[in-house]
């Protein structure tokens, strides 16, 4: 219990250390808004481990943060093959494919109103299904390796990135538009100079989604069928051996991996739309 | 590892649930693999023992091990070596009984394949089950002295999913099949049985115990607890044999009570029929040369063993004998 | 119809247009006849639905006529388009805020396939009349709301197309800022002798500006009167206290109010 | 019309698709049998059989409209083969999700724009629970709620839905309640109102275009969630586990019925979010 009181006492300190944190200067920095998470989110794991034992959890329920740790340390090699199976080759080239494929689509169907009429529509409702319950068809047509799951990835990202391209294709002012009819710009020129730059805080909006749409896609696709590696693999196999520490390791990784996604795609999107007023301070 | 379970849990047990009330989880969803705890209860066989049974259906991340470690069940029916490997992770189950007396598990493989017998397996792609389900099949790999890490003459193994696919889509040469039910499955997809090639565990000689009642070693402490099981598992046993005399009243019965609504008729009673080969002969009580036959082909584990050392107290008589005393 | 000697550019015949919203038709532009010569600068002025915008927009291939004629150099407006005939200055600035000032006025140029060196060439050029030397590294938003709008002047001038259309293009600008741009497009008229179009709604700024004042009222929207400047070209500021000026604003004024008499 | 040709039209594209691809991937099915068989077979003989398999690679449109149908309409609502029944339990994990993201997102938005500690501290660690992938942690959930007494599928599911469907609102609402310009803020300090009253005059009913805007991505968060918390945790009702039963079973026309009573919920949700939307819209006098 005494492990309890602890964790309990050192989320108290720290909360109160976040709150000094915050009202201090050091908070407009970009260290402190670095620090105040970091503090917040070891006081959480401190707590989760005080609780663990001080409640004494079995291992088989909730394993602690330590052991979860010590986990990672000796089983670098499995996750790092765990990863590369799931994320390199099924997330990321399903990524890629499916925001590409909607790229494609979305430029295509841009000279034809009533193409885009009609399916505008329909990728709209289709972005708000449980595509992931296409994960077992797919994998029993693109079979159990990377394939199936860069498929339903591809299918799970496609819709989002449509709907949000054509939207930000739409997005350019009209009285730009107007100035580009001015100058006799073509199509192409228009395109190309006003609406795909116009159209990039919807890309990478689309693209955020996608990330994350794309890691669940791929993990889900592996409960349905896989070689004997992969995230979801060995969650879902570990679950079965109750070999949780394992599982809780997986987890990391996945969150490390999605965050990693996402603050690269943010940082592109700095990069790519530094005009925008949201990227200005 | 003495202090597996949280005195939160522990005090949550002894103070909320009444004596009478039994929590069991099954291994799969309701099928006539499950028929016995069905008849059982629909036939008013634990009411008789004035038990109140609720049963659980489990499902494709349902590990019976967890449920029952969370506190969510008093007795799962689980397969020995998932068993084992919870107990040596410090789950401490007991078997209490083993309706099972026989493996229903095999490998079905496409005759195409040109497999006839398992040193044909080099270099194919094999499916198995995961999720505990896969101790019985890397023993026999090791045995059979095939790796099993997709190296050449080893074999490629795929983690089936829940369904017969990858025999059909030509994915995998073999796949796991239960005799009772995805066997049948192959079958009804237009597959003839000549056109297969099947492997039973129980003819290699690698057969481990399936379906049977295991509950926490803790908890058997307890005389009302072990007064509770005596009576579940005389009552069950009691539904176990009614089914195998009324095999297809047994499997409307687990139709009645699917959930899913996607069982069908014929399959329910055609598994009916086979569950009860693998049934029959067995009391309840737990053969114990079959235990450390199973103990012995998982140890045999190769690299990656299932167990590292023989198990102590991972189950016990005491039920049973009270049970078929009387 | 050619008059070699005042050399007409624009000319409208008995225009009409027509739009069909929800609402049902609403008619925009009513038997519009005008004739804009060479070097003209013409205001059009007139409260708000009068149809001055839409006429520059027709005149720019941006908005089609129902009936009507309306020539530009003597060829239909779509295409003298083509020909780059026009530079266009909105309301708002309308620069693309993922490129530099410079960029900004390199973009039709890019578009219209002058060379490299040109552009540059012509960018410094623009950038210099516009007195925006230096700043053409700068991105949109880190200058100010006048700056902007001299920029968005230099990108249509860069081209050196022969008409130069401005839609209240100082509408959004305090007064002194205002003054300030207004003696400087005075100024660039006079250097470059272009045709100019300019919509607005300010009297004073019409009448200080233009050579030709162009009255319009609404509902339909159709001209009521035309008002040719007898003020000199030269014209400094305080131009605007002298009787001439106060005359033509009058007159302006008294257009304005009867076209209001009307509905 | 105006507005449906075109969608027909792209519908009608998609089912001709369908058809094409169904007779060319089911007809290596009727090749291999026949093959087995020992028999030759034309692609005459071959199409026709490619329209009602048993268990097709990709069951044709009219197949799955069949098998949908019959869920829907030719079973008594309370009958386990009914998708009206799968359906509710589905809806029902949706809506208490749903509910409990609401009030999720709401107090987090809530507390996030009154503490800057908050702000601070929980913010970061919101979008980035947002990229883990929630399945992962499916069978945690289950394990976790079942030794806190709660045994039932129910609260995991709604647990799962909840944790997808919090985070559009969480966003919204912190968009909305900051919404108020420093004008009006001054304003109502010039009236001497308080922090309530600020919170409750200006901050919330700013905030309840955003709000309302948030629903109907949360409403099919929510549901992907439902569906998902129902494929890995066992959940023997709903339409997730029908889907889960279908390719377990191996009767592909299941798992496609239940994919589609899936879209159709999901469709009747986001109507119905979308007409709460514009209701509280024109109350407000926001034009729709």
């Amino acid at each position: 219990m005494t492990a309890l009181w602890i964790a309990i006492g050192v989320w108290l300190a720290a909360w109160a250390l976040n709150v000094w944190l915050s009202a201090s200067p050091i908070s407009q920095t970009r260290l402190g808004k670095l620090l105040v998470p970091l503090v917040f989110g070891a006081t959480v794991l401190v707590l989760w481990e005080g609780l663990v034992r001080g409640l004494g959890v079995a291992p088989v329920i909730l394993p602690a943060p330590s052991a979860i740790a010590a986990k990672i340390a000796v089983s670098l090699p499995i996750l790092w093959q765990d990863f590369a199976q799931t994320i390199l080759k099924g997330a990321i080239p399903g990524f890629l494919i499916g925001a590409g494929a909607a790229f494609l689509v979305a430029i295509a169907i841009d000279r034809s109103p009533f193409l885009q009429r009609g399916l505008l529509p329909i990728g709209n409702f289709v972005a708000a299904l449980p595509i992931v319950g296409l994960a077992p068809i797919l994998v029993m047509w693109f079979g159990f390796d990377w394939q199936s799951k860069a498929a339903v990835v591809v299918v799970m990202v496609f819709f989002p990135m449509l709907v949000n391209i054509v939207a930000g294709l739409q997005a350019s002012e009209r009285m730009q538009r107007d100035l580009m009819a001015t100058w006799g710009a073509s199509y192409v020129q228009t395109l190309v100079k006003l609406r795909l730059p116009a159209a990039m805080p919807f890309v990478f909006n689309g693209l955020k989604i996608a990330s994350t749409l794309a890691l669940i896609g791929a993990i889900v696709a592996e409960f349905f069928g896989s070689p004997v590696y992969g995230m979801g693999f060995r969650i879902s196999t570990e679950v079965g051996r109750l070999g949780l520490d394992m599982v809780w390791a997986e987890i990391a990784v996945a969150a490390l991996a999605g965050s990693a996604l996402y603050g690269l795609i943010a940082l592109i999107e700095r990069w790519v739309t530094f005009w925008h007023p949201s990227q200005r301070h | 590892m003495k202090r597996l379970l949280t005195a939160a849990f522990l005090a949550s047990m002894a103070s909320g649930a009444s004596a009478e009330d039994v929590k069991l989880q099954l291994k799969w969803v309701t099928q006539a693999q499950f028929a016995g705890y069905y008849v059982a209860k629909d036939k008013g066989f634990y009411e008789e023992e004035g038990l109140n049974v609720t049963i659980l259906p489990g499902g494709p991340d349902i590990a019976p091990t967890q449920v029952i470690a969370g506190g969510g069940a008093d007795v799962i029916v689980e397969w020995m070596p998932a068993a084992l490997a919870a107990r040596e992770k410090g789950l401490p189950l007991v078997n209490i009984a083993q309706p099972f007396a026989k493996s229903g598990m095999m490998l079905t493989c496409l005759a195409e394949t040109g497999i006839k017998e398992p040193k044909d397996f080099a270099d194919k792609t094999l499916g198995v089950w995961f999720f505990g389900n896969e101790y019985p099949f890397l023993s026999w790999m090791s045995q059979l002295g095939f790796k099993t890490d997709g190296s050449p003459g080893g074999v490629t193994v795929l983690k089936q999913g829940f369904n017969v696919d990858p025999l059909l889509q030509k994915q995998a040469a073999c796949i796991s099949t239960m005799t009772y039910n995805e066997y049948w499955q192959v079958i009804d997809a237009g597959i003839k049985p000549e056109d297969l090639v099947t492997f039973k565990y129980e003819d290699q000689g690698v057969a481990t115990l399936e379906d049977g009642l295991y509950v926490l070693e803790d908890r058997l402490a307890d005389p009302a607890f072990q007064e509770t099981m005596v009576k579940f598992v005389r009552a069950s046993m009691k539904g176990w044999k009614y089914a195998e005399e009324n095999p297809d009243e047994a499997a409307m019965i687990v139709l009645e009570n699917d959930q899913t609504g996607a069982q069908t008729e014929q399959h329910q009673k055609r598994m009916m029929g086979e569950i009860a080969k693998l049934t029959a002969g067995s009391n309840g009580a737990l053969d114990v040369a079959a235990a450390e036959q199973t103990v012995a082909t998982l140890l045999a584990g190769g690299s990656d063993p299932v167990i590292t050392k023989a198990p102590e107290g991972a189950w016990t008589s005491v039920i049973t004998d009270k049970a078929l005393a009387n | 119809m050619k008059d070699k000697a005042s050399q007409p550019v624009i000319e409208a015949r008995g225009l009409n247009l027509v739009f069909q919203t929800a609402d049902g038709p609403v008619q925009a532009l009513k038997d519009v006849n005008l004739t804009i010569n060479q070097g003209d600068f013409v205001s059009f002025i007139g409260p708000s639905g009068c149809g001055k915008t839409t006429f520059l927009r027709a005149i720019a291939a941006l908005e089609h006529p129902t009936s009507g004629t309306l020539t530009v150099n003597g060829m239909p407006p779509d295409e003298a388009r083509r020909r780059r005939a026009y530079g266009y200055v909105f309301q708002a600035a309308g620069l693309y805020p993922w490129r530099t000032i410079a960029g900004n006025i390199r973009l039709p140029l890019e578009i219209m396939g002058f060379s490299r060196a040109e552009q540059d060439e012509r960018t410094a050029r623009v950038l210099d009349l516009v007195e925006l030397t230096g700043f053409g590294k700068k991105f949109p938003w880190q200058l100010s709301g006048g700056m902007q709008q001299r920029a968005s002047i230099a990108r249509a001038l860069a081209f050196d197309a022969d008409i130069l259309l401005m839609d209240e293009p100082f509408g959004a600008l305090d007064e002194i800022v205002r003054d300030r741009l207004n003696e400087e497009v005075l100024k660039l008229w006079a250097r470059t002798g272009k045709t100019i179009g300019f919509v607005t709604h300010s009297i004073p700024e019409a009448v200080y500006l233009s050579t030709k004042i162009v009255v319009m009222s609404p509902r339909p929207g159709r001209i009521t009167d035309v008002i040719d400047s007898p003020l000199p070209k030269e014209r400094p500021l305080d131009i605007r206290d002298s009787r001439e000026f106060i005359e033509i604003a009058h007159r302006v004024r008294e257009g304005l109010r009867a076209g209001h008499h009307d509905d | 019309m105006n507005r449906a040709l075109p969608v027909l039209t792209v519908l009608t594209g998609i089912v001709v698709i369908w058809y094409a691809a169904a007779v060319w991937m089911n007809a290596a099915w009727v090749f291999d049998q026949a093959q087995r068989a020992g028999q030759e077979v034309t692609w005459a003989e071959v199409i026709p059989q490619t329209m009602d398999q048993p268990r097709p690679l990709l069951p044709p449109p009219h197949q799955v409209g069949a098998e949908l149908w019959k869920g829907l309409f030719d079973q008594a609502v309370t009958s386990k083969r009914s998708l009206v029944y799968h359906g509710i339990v589905t809806l029902k994990g949706t809506m208490m999700g749903f509910g409990l993201g609401i009030v999720v997102g709401v107090l987090l938005a809530m507390a996030i724009v009154r503490f800057r500690v908050m702000d601070l501290s929980v913010m970061p660690w919101a979008i980035i629970s947002q990229t883990v992938p929630i399945v992962a942690l499916a069978p945690m959930i289950i394990t976790v709620s079942s030794q806190l007494g709660l045994s039932g599928r129910d609260v995991p599911k709604a647990v799962i839905a909840a944790y997808l469907s919090f985070f559009p609102v969480l966003v919204s609402m912190v968009k909305g309640l900051r919404s108020p310009d420093q004008m009006q803020l001054d304003l109502l300090k010039t009236y001497g109102a308080g922090e309530a009253a600020t919170f409750l005059k200006l901050r919330l009913p700013a905030s309840m275009p955003y709000f309302f805007a948030s629903l109907k991505v949360a409403v099919a968060a929510s549901l992907v969630g439902t569906i998902v918390g129902e494929l890995p945790t066992g959940a023997i009702e709903g339409l997730g586990a029908r889907m889960l039963i279908g390719s377990q079973f191996g009767e592909p026309l299941i798992m496609w019925a239940a994919l589609f009573a899936a879209a159709i919920l999901a469709g009747l949700l986001i109507l119905v979010v979308g007409m709460v939307e514009r209701l509280a819209r024109r109350r407000m006098g926001v034009p729709a």
